[in-house]
């Protein structure tokens, strides 16, 4: 077996950090892909929530968009939208939420509306989708996201989605109901944030990564915890698990669509 | 209610500069009925929509819109809207103004349209750049609480176009799977023309289901494969590969438009635009 | 989520003085829930529901009840709950606070619960007494169009009680037919406590169907018959003529506790009521 | 055949007030009778609402209660209590509301809540239920009450729900859209605001019924339109398709309900 990219480092961790029978408010990408890792590894009865309004769905491919035909047949029961962000999110009925974006900055804020000015960017990115929203109900959040100077940057050029605020006990002025982010998983380790000043601080290393890399791809100082865990390696079975399971999704994505001509 | 084809229920129910909303979340967009926007050449619209997707990108780049309203503008799990990219960065083929929301914003903002209320409430746009890029979003104040909440204006479209698996010849329209905010959009709407895979006798029973009755109706077309390349639960699949296609067509601007003068712009009809897919795929 | 005996959920999870909330429309009203709320002596609770039915009538003729928040108390098609008439009117058995709304408001008051919104809005209690009769019915000003609209606080009920069709071992409830505001009423409380007509392996299809999922519930009771004299629907029907005979049973203080008594307090379980009615009727 | 009731009388008068088509919001009682029978005559594509939900439903019999199974089983589907009255009522879907009432005066207000005092009454009534909003937002309602001193009254014990208010076209002042009472149909004959007044007045008379009964069933001095028509009698078919109705209904109520004992 090849041993496992940093993609595979970031999504088996972040399966990790899921425990059984929690409520998972799911996004596509590697989020999808860690919690449907989970749910075929230690996590049997994990739910999980699909911003598409299926609820409960166990896909056996990763779905390519939030709302593929394998996420409906697949859920205990699907509700229109409106429902999953009244009944659900907001109604705090959400354990864990994911995110990513294009830049977050060490309180955990999210950019994922544009690189440059808003009314003339130089980037156009897709925008909010469900992302303030559950930043702000969800119990906990994850985020995941590669790092890079351009992507964790010393400053968001537009706070799509807000983490810790400004930090220091900021968020627990606004009206948000979540705890906000828990951990940032990203391709060298984990951040979380430091429980005083909330600033994300490095907890974990994968075991190919390095203390220097970290810092080299952080656009800002990067502050360091205490102890700096070193996360334990994919196991075979979890690699193996993750491999089927994109295997089986590009197998079923490569299948020819018979054009409904009349 | 009237039957109408397609074509018939565009040129009757669109005027140039109207609010048109076609909704469904990745399931039941109606592409057919976008494509026909595009071919009668309809102009200054505003489009809205929670999850752009191709079809909008394609309407954008074709020149037919002057505001969007959305929540989330990409191509799901492939990355950009190039036609949306280009009309916000480059004002290209004409500027585009944007009303833009987060996914619970714009779903109460439907469902205050629903209701015919002037506005909706949520917890949300909290602490974050939005509300201030948005002046339509507001706050409102609890009068129990006290506590400030955010408001959002009620979205009532001129027109709504929703795809649908099924209509009986009363014009009831029966869907089911993933629904987004298709009802919302059909109850808040001055306007509701929808297509459907399928007209029947007597709709599936489906006493909780989701079923639009036909005096909320203003047309049904008959239009089979309406959805595609999203898709219709129960008739076809999701073309992943069209949506992971549609990357490289729609980044450069001559590639694209020659790709909407032969599939749509030359096409008579959604049957026609299929039959041209079959033809390149064969 | 805990598979409990009826008895066993309400000793647990009502405390006396506690809100709650025991909802279905007409169809799956948890009368099994109600009796054993009297059988278990619950004393100052605030009773939450659209439409009090005989249910209501016998927990506030017990004295169980401080408070009620409704929006219709009659004994439909047939006249007046005279006991809730009796506690209003001559505080027999003891007073009763009223809160007491239109039936839009009230929905609108559970779907603000259920959200987890501090207040609803609606376009209602224009121009009549109500808005005075309850200081909770405010106004709220359109941020965008200065309309003044209806406001009431939401109902957050400590406990919920429905009746359903069907759970599965996991706790997943399924229900159908009318529905009324169960869903709100269930998303809106703390703790929700559900008796079903059967648990089964697994519940049947129902893609867009009303699920309340297992970890919105806190206990389930298998407790057939639990919606009786109300219906299931698929499992019994109505009994109309119970309905009317009621009316003769509440009018009279010592009729109404003779009959709670021998049907109620004196049966140990809601299969023990059902017997002592069928041994009545035979 | 017997002659008409009195009942029959106002079941078959509301009846004919419907049009073919008409989407219809429906109450328990002499509404519910009038409406079937409207669609058991001349009206076979009426749309029955009742506000348990049940939209566009066809009972063989009457329902007791507005939320009788056979309104679900007969229904083209079933809504949330809520929808129907955030998107029917309040959304303005719905063409004809039927309202009833303990009383009601000349301008169309009905009480429903308290005869009395509203803290202490002499006699606590159900209440509103969904009267005052379906008043406020039906394109027109129909009222059906028996006519009494006691129940037409000079003024209202408690005003539950808004007609046209103080009259002279108070009701455009507030935010109702629906257009108020079309009619008021009671056991003497009709009643209908006058244009500008607002004031109920009698525009037709049963026939066997005379003026002197009417103004003497009337709590306040009865206007009387300049021409006062006579309701035609019930038809032979409009009666036997009525009394057929009832006879299933009484039939039906009577049957007895198995136990649902274990």
């Amino acid at each position: 077996m090849t041993p496992a990219t940093r993609n595979e480092w970031m999504t088996v961790a972040a399966a990790r950090m899921l425990r059984d029978r929690c409520v998972c408010f799911v996004g596509i990408g590697l989020p999808s892909a860690a919690c449907n890792l989970a749910r075929l590894t230690h996590a049997p009865d994990i739910v999980l929530i699909y911003e598409s309004g299926t609820i409960g769905t166990r896909p056996d491919v990763l779905p390519l968009s939030i709302g593929d035909g394998e996420l409906a047949e697949t859920a205990a029961f699907v509700v229109p939208l409106p429902d999953v962000f009244a009944h659900y999110l907001q109604g705090g009925r959400v354990d864990v939420g994911f995110l990513g974006a294009a830049q977050i900055d060490r309180f955990g804020n999210l950019n994922s509306t544009v690189i440059g000015d808003y009314a003339t960017p130089s980037t156009r990115l897709p925008g909010a989708g469900g992302a303030p929203e559950i930043a702000a109900h969800a119990r906990e959040t994850f985020v995941m996201l590669k790092a890079s100077k351009r992507s964790f940057v010393e400053r968001l050029d537009f706070r799509t989605t807000a983490g810790f605020g400004e930090g220091a006990g900021a968020r627990a002025k606004t009206t948000a109901r979540g705890g906000g982010p828990r951990a940032v998983i990203t391709d060298f380790g984990i951040l979380a944030p430091h429980p005083a000043t909330d600033e994300l601080q490095l907890v974990a290393l994968f075991a190919d990564a390095t203390l220097d890399e970290a810092r080299d791809a952080v656009g800002w100082p990067l502050a360091v915890a205490s102890e700096v865990k070193q996360v334990a390696p994919p196991t075979t079975h979890e690699l193996e698990t993750l491999r089927a399971l994109h295997a089986r999704t590009r197998e079923a994505h490569a299948r020819p669509v018979v054009l409904p001509t009349p | 209610m009237a039957f109408l084809s397609l074509r018939e229920a565009v040129a009757t129910h669109v005027a140039d500069g109207a609010s048109v909303a076609l909704e469904g979340f990745t399931h039941l967009i109606p592409f057919a009925a976008g494509h026909e926007l595009i071919r009668q050449h309809k102009r200054d619209l505003h489009l809205i929509r929670m999850t752009p997707d191709l079809v909008y990108d394609q309407l954008i780049g074709m020149g037919c819109a002057r505001k969007l309203t959305f929540s989330w503008g990409g191509n799901p799990g492939v990355g950009s809207l190039h036609r949306l990219r280009d009309a916000v960065e480059h004002r290209w083929p004409r500027p585009l103004e944007l009303d833009e929301h987060s996914h619970a914003g714009m779903a109460a903002a439907f469902c205050a349209g629903a209701a015919r209320l002037p506005f909706g409430t949520l917890r949300g746009y909290l602490d974050n750049d939005l509300g201030q890029a948005n002046t339509r979003v507001r706050r409102v104040e609890c009068p129990f609480t006290g506590e400030r909440l955010a408001a959002v204006p009620a979205l009532n479209p001129d027109v709504t176009f929703l795809h649908a698996q099924r209509a009986d010849r009363a014009g009831n329209v029966a869907l089911h799977g993933i629904v987004g905010a298709a009802r919302e959009a059909a109850m808040a709407a001055s306007k509701l023309i929808v297509t459907v895979e399928e007209i029947v006798d007597a709709l599936p029973p489906a006493m909780n289901g989701i079923v639009l009755p036909h005096w909320i109706v203003t047309a049904v077309a008959h239009c089979p494969g309406g959805a595609y390349p999203s898709y219709a639960h129960g008739f076809y699949a999701r073309d992943n590969a069209f949506y992971r296609e549609w990357d490289a067509i729609a980044r450069d601007r001559a590639t694209f438009e020659a790709w909407m003068r032969e599939h749509v712009l030359d096409t008579v009809d959604h049957a026609a635009f299929l039959a041209s897919l079959a033809k390149r795929a064969a």
